[in-house]
């Protein structure tokens, strides 16, 4: 498939997706796209990404193939590098953590050194780290900064993350940090999707889909919360209703609630059939879940089978006598 | 007059390639790109399927008619059989991050080499065989067919990889493009495609226990033509045993260091360390048997590497030792590190391994029972334990070369450097990002140094080569130190090509040369026989 | 069915799990009691109209600041032709007489905290 | 910070529109404008000034201290009192002569002056450096020569406290409600953060009254009134008398005026 | 103004066409991870032609086209683009296209240089014969290192396992001819 269309048909697939709850409330039908889509979603990805992650486990990891990116325990005198190449399992926790809250394999690429020409330059990969830590740490704030939808009362933590987001307090109400910087790193993410030949050539429709569904998603929650409100009460009468398993719709939630809430539903139910499921994935990565230690702790293969090999009997029968010639012991004379 | 193109309307030719997308730009062999098939004798001789004469350039493969069916029965057994395996195909969220760590994209520019390509040649069929999006939505979903194309195009570049991981440092998830490309290439073997270069060493180490298909006899013999040489330099007659049992430890080192230059001089360094240590206690033999610490077999399947490996630990129980000692090689060390105690453990008649010199316990090699010879020559220097002369070295300005899979799957950095700071005078790293875990690949590694594809290999070799000549015009270096057959086998061809002053050595063959054995002669060469500046002239005078 | 590693991976399942059924088990059992803010009495229209003044009075009281600040207006006159004050003490709170009945239930429900009041005189309540 | 919202908004707003477009048509259809207006009674100038009689404010103090202005003043807008010198806040005050005055002052300063205290405020000058220098506008010249401040805007970064040579502006350290003996329920207090000074009664000026310090003094010291209009009361005490402006030197044109 | 201090003023520019000239021959894909990467290790070809290239340009400025001071930079490209997988007629067409480069910068308000553009061509005429040496050296000595693998490696095996003898200098020579 072509790069334009790559770009192109899952761009008309989104656009189709926000047109559907448009119509479809129009029609009457709120108590489908705010209960039933979104329930429907929800027990998706829940039961989506349980399935991957059980048929991830239904395969073993037969050997400790861990990725080493730092000097191994050895002597007590030899400096271990215990994060890049962690030996015990504490270790590996660590390491585990680097890699999920910091994505330090990404972060390696930030080494500067000697360049070229009169200023320095940066290598583009700096900014993948800072964009995708950007997005996702965006991402994640956000989604707890909903919880205000979904508890009451709301619990100190969703104050404390409002507080420090808004810190800058601009604007009515408040501009969000989040907001924008999420808005920012997808554009950088899409962007370099796009412009980018190496990534454009390797990038596939299922790599945009998602960045637009996350940009329905951000645009229409950025939307409703700056410009085209909505009655937010109602909408966490509806939040809370779906929470407490007795679902009931409050008239009057604007159009553009149902888009954010189909699009949430959208992305949640598109997860574990996607490379979304890195989330989970990430965690299951025998390159870098592992401990460094396969030569002082035996590594079980559960599939291990015997395989035919040349016995030193057969090797012995085929050369003994100029075994013998050159006074190699043998051990049938 | 106007008819006739100018000499730079005729150079403009459009060589940019079309904009197809990859899925449909088909894969050109490019000669000097690729290696030969192998041959029917040599896929025999290990009983492995298809054996045929066949050309990878032939229109026709010869492949059984249910060709695509094995292919992907042996795809479904792997996704079970491997985790690293199923969770890589489905987690690459194609960041491009690997994008610029491999050594054949960066040096060769093709798109089809960057490491997230490489594995979507695979992800592709398995997506549209194996995923519910795949088989509903096609090329949509990112899937496609298996047709003899695409098969070939897998061929193409399953060994345009050396499985160096380098790319797996920089991938957020880990995905280890070797390991794709291990699979890959287990697949390519299911129809007998293996590449001749890995198969015939694969045919005789199984045979003879080593690559090159050395018979005992005849290994004894270079050894023993070793022991000459050194004798030559030295005036110090060594002797070396062979498949002695009783002995404490037995030695297995890949047959690159016995059979080629330079890796023949590493092997006299270790002739020479072991005598050092034989009147302090080291009691240690070779095998013929088990003559080979290399494993082209691990280039072929996990099953071949299994069968070739089950040698080593065979023969250490025949000869009732206690432990082995492994001699300087790579990916003999990603094996013996990562999966030989999985493969044919536990090791239970071995005992944990003691230097019997310096009474260091191998705590970190307690249960596979092998411990690196680099490990153990460190732990002699940090105890004193060896009269070295550092100065015989004066000649060389060395850096060193991290070998990928020490590198990248061990971990094994400080050992050898402190072994090379202790035996040389001028050591000078290359830049940082050219070492340790962002090492360069030598661009032949997983069974690519063949001559076929010397192009390939030069390109691949590209970026280490460039780190190279940068400390050679920077600080002189004319010695490249490194722990890997392979690199001794294919840097020097690489450095011929690109820092013609720059010569390969293993770190043992700079540990003989500054060894100072007991009642040797003033030694005027090195033990390539080279003369030693400053020291030839004194040795009329002194006699 | 054989799970490898199920000794790590089950717990991770679970912990996840737990950690994205949050919302459901924190209301578990509760009841959601949405807010009841006291409309003024004897008051029939704000402003403007309730559905804008419930999801866009924030706006409108930002609006007004600027104008009264920064222009100098500080008469709104209504589409009714009817006169109000701008201003929040002045203005608004003569008829919301009851910060805490009126303009905290909704803001506490939904967990928002204007900094309105870090200035501006909330009306001393009846106790 | 209101020009940085605008630009997110705007920018936000267009790619929201694309998005949703139906609810944004809604908003923006339909809706009759509203209106805004100032009072009828808003007493309207082109250039506020004040002229202090301090003779007449000394004459009254003679009789007893008087400080009708500065209580006036202070209660209404709710300007805390704190005792530490470091920390207080004030919008009307005396100086002695040779603070207020420091560049009039000579060896022999007549004795008269000597020691006297002056009734200082803002300035309101017509060439403000505090408006300069304010990085968010939140101290801004209205169009009648009134500086202004945006206490929603300021975030506290006294700039303008170090540009104006008066010391006219107060910064507050903490929050100052606790310092508050009275709140006066018709105008805001401030908070911790931002500084605040003299406004010369805007609110009162829209309403159609003068400022609180002119009408609470009983003497008749402190005249109000606009310099646009030659008939104004203080344009009158200007050309019949002889006034001295603060620091006339620095260029920033004070609008309060003194005659001594 | 001399065509010279036409190009020497222009230096930074024409070098910056020409090192895209000379990428041109490369995908999409890879063209701009080579124009890029700003760290020389991590790209070494885009900075080798890079380095290259401008060398080549103050040698053709200061030192018409003198072949014994564009041999290392001619080196330094041709080196590269031999193992990659061009014919010569593209690997080498850079240097021609040079011509063409000048010859707009002199066409934009320079017509008086075109006499001494002239000369320039001629030497650089000379300048790609030169380059197709440098690049059929490269090519033999690929096919020579391949010969010589295969040999040393057989050879080497041999002489160890004794199956081969040699007159007693003999050995040295064979060490010697292995370059």
């Amino acid at each position: 498939m072509s790069a334009q269309k790559s770009i192109l048909y899952p761009l008309v697939a989104v656009l189709v997706l926000i047109l559907i709850p448009v119509i479809g409330v129009k029609l009457g039908l709120s108590y489908f796209f705010a209960v039933v889509v979104p329930y429907a979603a929800f027990i998706t990805f829940f039961g989506g990404i349980l399935c991957k992650v059980i048929n991830w486990a239904r395969s073993p990891v037969p050997f400790r193939i861990t990725t080493t990116c730092g000097q191994e325990k050895s002597f007590d005198w030899v400096k271990h590098n215990k994060f890049d190449n962690p030996f015990t399992n504490r270790q590996v926790l660590v390491r585990m953590a680097l890699e999920v809250l910091c994505f330090r394999s990404l972060f390696r690429n930030l080494k500067m050194e000697m360049r070229e020409g009169p200023k320095l330059a940066y290598g583009s990969a700096k900014w993948l780290w800072l964009g995708a830590l950007a997005f996702h740490w965006s991402f994640l704030v956000i989604l707890l900064r909903h919880m205000r939808f979904f508890a009451q009362p709301v619990p100190g933590f969703v104050d404390v993350l409002q507080n420090v987001d808004g810190f800058f307090e601009l604007g009515i109400p408040q501009l969000f940090l989040t907001d924008a910087v999420i808005v920012a790193a997808l554009t950088y993410l899409f962007l370099r999707r796009v412009v980018v030949p190496q990534i454009r050539y390797i990038s596939l429709p299922s790599d945009y889909f998602p960045l637009y569904v996350l940009f329905g998603l951000v645009l229409s929650g950025i939307g409703m919360r700056y410009f085209f409100r909505v009655d937010i009460v109602k909408v966490k009468e509806l939040a809370m209703s779906l929470v407490t398993l007795k679902p009931a719709v409050p008239d009057g939630i604007g159009t553009l609630f149902y888009v954010h809430l189909f699009m949430l539903s959208v992305l949640f139910a598109y997860f574990p059939f996607s490379k979304l499921a890195h989330m989970a994935g990430v965690f299951l990565s025998p390159t870098r879940n592992l401990a460094n230690n396969s030569r002082a702790k035996r590594h079980i293969n559960p599939w291990n089978y015997p395989v035919k090999v040349h016995t030193y009997e057969e090797y012995e029968e085929e050369f003994r006598e100029k075994m013998k010639e050159v006074g190699l012991p043998v051990e049938k004379e | 007059m106007a008819d006739i193109p100018k000499p730079e309307e005729l150079a403009k030719i459009d060589h940019t390639p079309p904009e197809t997308p990859w899925m449909e730009t088909p894969t050109v062999f490019r000669d000097g790109m690729w290696c030969y098939g192998a041959k029917p004798q040599n896929i025999e001789a290990v009983g492995m399927p298809n054996p045929r004469e066949w050309s990878p350039k032939d229109e026709d493969w010869k492949l059984p008619d249910n060709w695509k069916e094995i292919v992907l029965d042996g795809m479904k057994d792997r996704l079970g059989k491997f985790r690293s395996f199923k969770l890589f195909m489905d987690i690459c969220v194609r960041c491009g991050a690997c994008a610029d760590k491999c050594h054949y994209f960066i040096g060769s520019g093709d798109p089809k080499n960057m490491p997230v390509l490489r594995a979507e040649l695979l992800r592709s069929l398995y997506r549209k065989n194996f995923t519910l999006g795949g088989k509903l939505f096609g090329k949509l979903a990112g899937g496609r067919d298996l047709t003899m194309d695409v098969f070939k195009e897998l061929w193409y570049y399953m060994f345009q990889c050396s499985e160096c991981r380098r790319c797996s440092v920089f991938c957020p998830y880990g995905i280890d493009t070797a390991e794709i490309t291990m699979m890959g290439r287990e697949l390519i073997n299911l129809l007998g495609c293996n590449i001749d270069w890995i198969q015939a060493p694969v045919a005789n180490c199984y045979r003879t226990g080593n690559h090159l298909g050395i018979q005992p006899h005849a290994y004894v013999s270079m050894i023993e033509f070793f022991c000459d040489e050194i004798e030559d330099v030295t005036g110090v007659r060594v002797n070396p045993t062979f498949n002695r049992k009783g002995a404490e430890i037995l030695f297995i080192t890949p047959s690159g260091d016995v059979f080629a230059d330079p890796g023949t001089y590493t092997a006299m360094g270790y002739l020479m360390l072991f005598h050092y240590l034989e009147s302090m206690g080291l009691d240690i033999t070779w095998s013929t048997y088990a003559s080979e610490g290399g494993n082209f077999g691990f280039f072929t399947s996990h099953e071949m590497a299994k069968r070739l490996n089950a040698k080593m630990y065979a023969e250490a129980k025949r000869l009732g030792v206690k432990w082995i000692l492994g001699g300087e090689c790579g990916h003999m060390w990603r094996v013996v590190h990562q999966y030989m105690d999985t493969f044919n453990g536990p090791a239970d008649f071995l005992e944990e391994p003691v230097s019997p010199i310096t009474g260091t316990k191998f705590e970190n090699a307690k249960s596979t029972k092998m411990v690196h010879i680099c490990e153990f020559t460190a732990d002699l220097i940090r105890h004193n334990k060896l009269n070295l002369d550092p100065s015989r070295n004066d000649n060389l300005v060395v850096t060193f070369h991290d070998s990928c899979n020490p590198s990248r799957g061990m971990g094994f950095f400080e050992e050898p450097r402190y072994v090379i700071k202790n035996v040389c005078n001028n050591f000078y790293e290359m830049p940082s990002n050219t070492i340790r875990e962002e090492t360069f690949c030598c661009g032949s590694g997983a069974g690519l140094n063949a001559g076929e594809n010397l192009e390939l290999r030069m390109r691949g070799g590209l970026p280490r080569a460039n780190a190279v000549k940068h400390v050679h015009e920077k600080h002189g270096v004319n010695m490249l130190a490194c722990i890997c057959a392979i690199d001794r086998a294919a840097l020097p061809t690489l450095m011929e090509y690109w820092v013609p002053d720059v010569e390969v050595t293993g770190v043992h063959e700079l540990v003989g040369n500054a060894l100072i054995l007991e009642g040797e002669k003033k030694r005027t060469t090195d033990l390539r026989g080279e003369p030693l500046p400053g020291m030839e002239d004194i040795e009329d005078e002194d006699l | 069915m054989k799970i490898y590693d199920g000794r790590k991976i089950i717990p991770g399942i679970l912990i996840a799990a737990l950690i994205f059924s949050f919302p459901f088990w924190l209301n578990f059992g509760k009841a959601a009691v949405p807010p009841k803010p006291r409309l003024p009495k004897g008051v029939k229209n704000c402003v403007k109209g309730t559905m804008y003044m419930r999801t866009s009075h924030m706006q409108l009281l930002n609006d007004w600041r600027n104008l009264v600040v920064r222009k100098n207006v500080r008469i709104f006159v209504a589409p009714t032709g009817k006169e109000y004050a701008m201003s929040l003490q002045n203005g608004c709170l003569k008829c919301h007489e009851s910060k805490a009945d009126f303009c905290d239930q909704c803001h506490t429900y939904l967990d928002v905290k204007p900094f309105c009041w870090d200035c501006h005189l909330a009306p001393k309540e009846n106790k | 910070m209101e020009k940085s919202r605008r630009d997110f908004l705007k920018i936000g707003g267009i790619s929201a529109l694309g998005l949703s477009a139906l609810p944004a048509l809604k908003v923006l259809a339909g809706k009759k404008q509203p209106m805004y207006k100032l009072s009828d009674k808003a007493l309207k100038g082109k250039r506020w000034a004040m002229v202090v009689d301090m003779k007449k404010c000394w004459e009254k103090q003679q009789k007893g201290e008087c400080k009708d202005c500065f209580v006036a003043c202070h209660s209404f807008h709710n300007v805390p009192q704190i005792d530490n010198p470091k920390r207080e806040i004030k919008w009307i005050w005396t100086e002695p002569y040779k603070n207020a005055f420091p560049n009039l002052e000579y060896e022999y300063t007549d004795e008269v002056l000597k020691g006297k205290p002056f009734i200082v405020l803002c300035n309101h000058c017509s060439k403000p450096p505090c408006v300069r220098v304010c990085p968010t506008q939140a101290t801004f010249q209205r169009k009648d020569g009134i500086v202004m401040m945006d206490y929603h805007r300021c975030i506290g970064c006294r700039y303008c406290m170090a540009a104006c040579p008066y010391g006219s502006r107060s910064f507050n350290w903490g929050d100052p409600r606790p310092y508050i003996k009275k709140e006066n329920m018709a105008f805001p207090t401030r908070t911790k953060g931002v500084v605040e000074k003299c406004n010369f009664c805007a609110e009162r000026l829209a309403v159609g009254l003068k400022p609180l310090c002119v009408e609470a003094c009983k003497a008749g010291a402190l005249v109000f009134g606009d310099l646009g209009d030659p008939e104004s009361e203080v344009s009158k005490l200007l050309k019949s008398n002889y006034t001295i402006r603060r620091k006339n030197d620095l260029g920033t044109h004070p609008n309060i005026y003194y005659i001594i | 103004m001399t065509l010279r201090d036409l190009l020497i003023k222009r230096k930074d520019d024409i070098v910056k066409e020409w090192f895209d000239l000379v990428l041109e021959a490369y995908p999409d894909e890879s063209k701009d991870f080579f124009r890029k990467q700003q760290n020389r290790f991590a790209n070494p070809m885009g900075h080798n032609i890079r380095e290259g290239i401008s060398g080549l340009y103050d040698v053709i400025v200061d030192h018409g086209c003198d072949s014994e001071k564009a041999a290392p930079f001619l080196d330094q490209i041709i080196r590269i683009r031999a193992i990659q997988e061009f014919p010569p007629s593209v690997a080498l067409a850079f240097v021609l296209e040079f011509k063409e480069l000048v010859r707009r910068e002199v066409s934009a308000g320079h017509e008086e240089l075109s006499e001494e553009v002239n000369k320039l061509e001629q030497n650089l005429d000379k300048l790609a014969l030169q380059a197709f040496d440098v690049y059929m050296g490269c090519r033999e000595r690929i096919f020579e290192l391949r010969v010589n693998e295969l040999r040393n490696l057989m050879f080497g095996a041999l002489e160890r396992a004794n199956l081969v003898s040699f007159p007693a200098e003999g050995e040295k020579e064979v060490k010697e001819n292995k370059i």
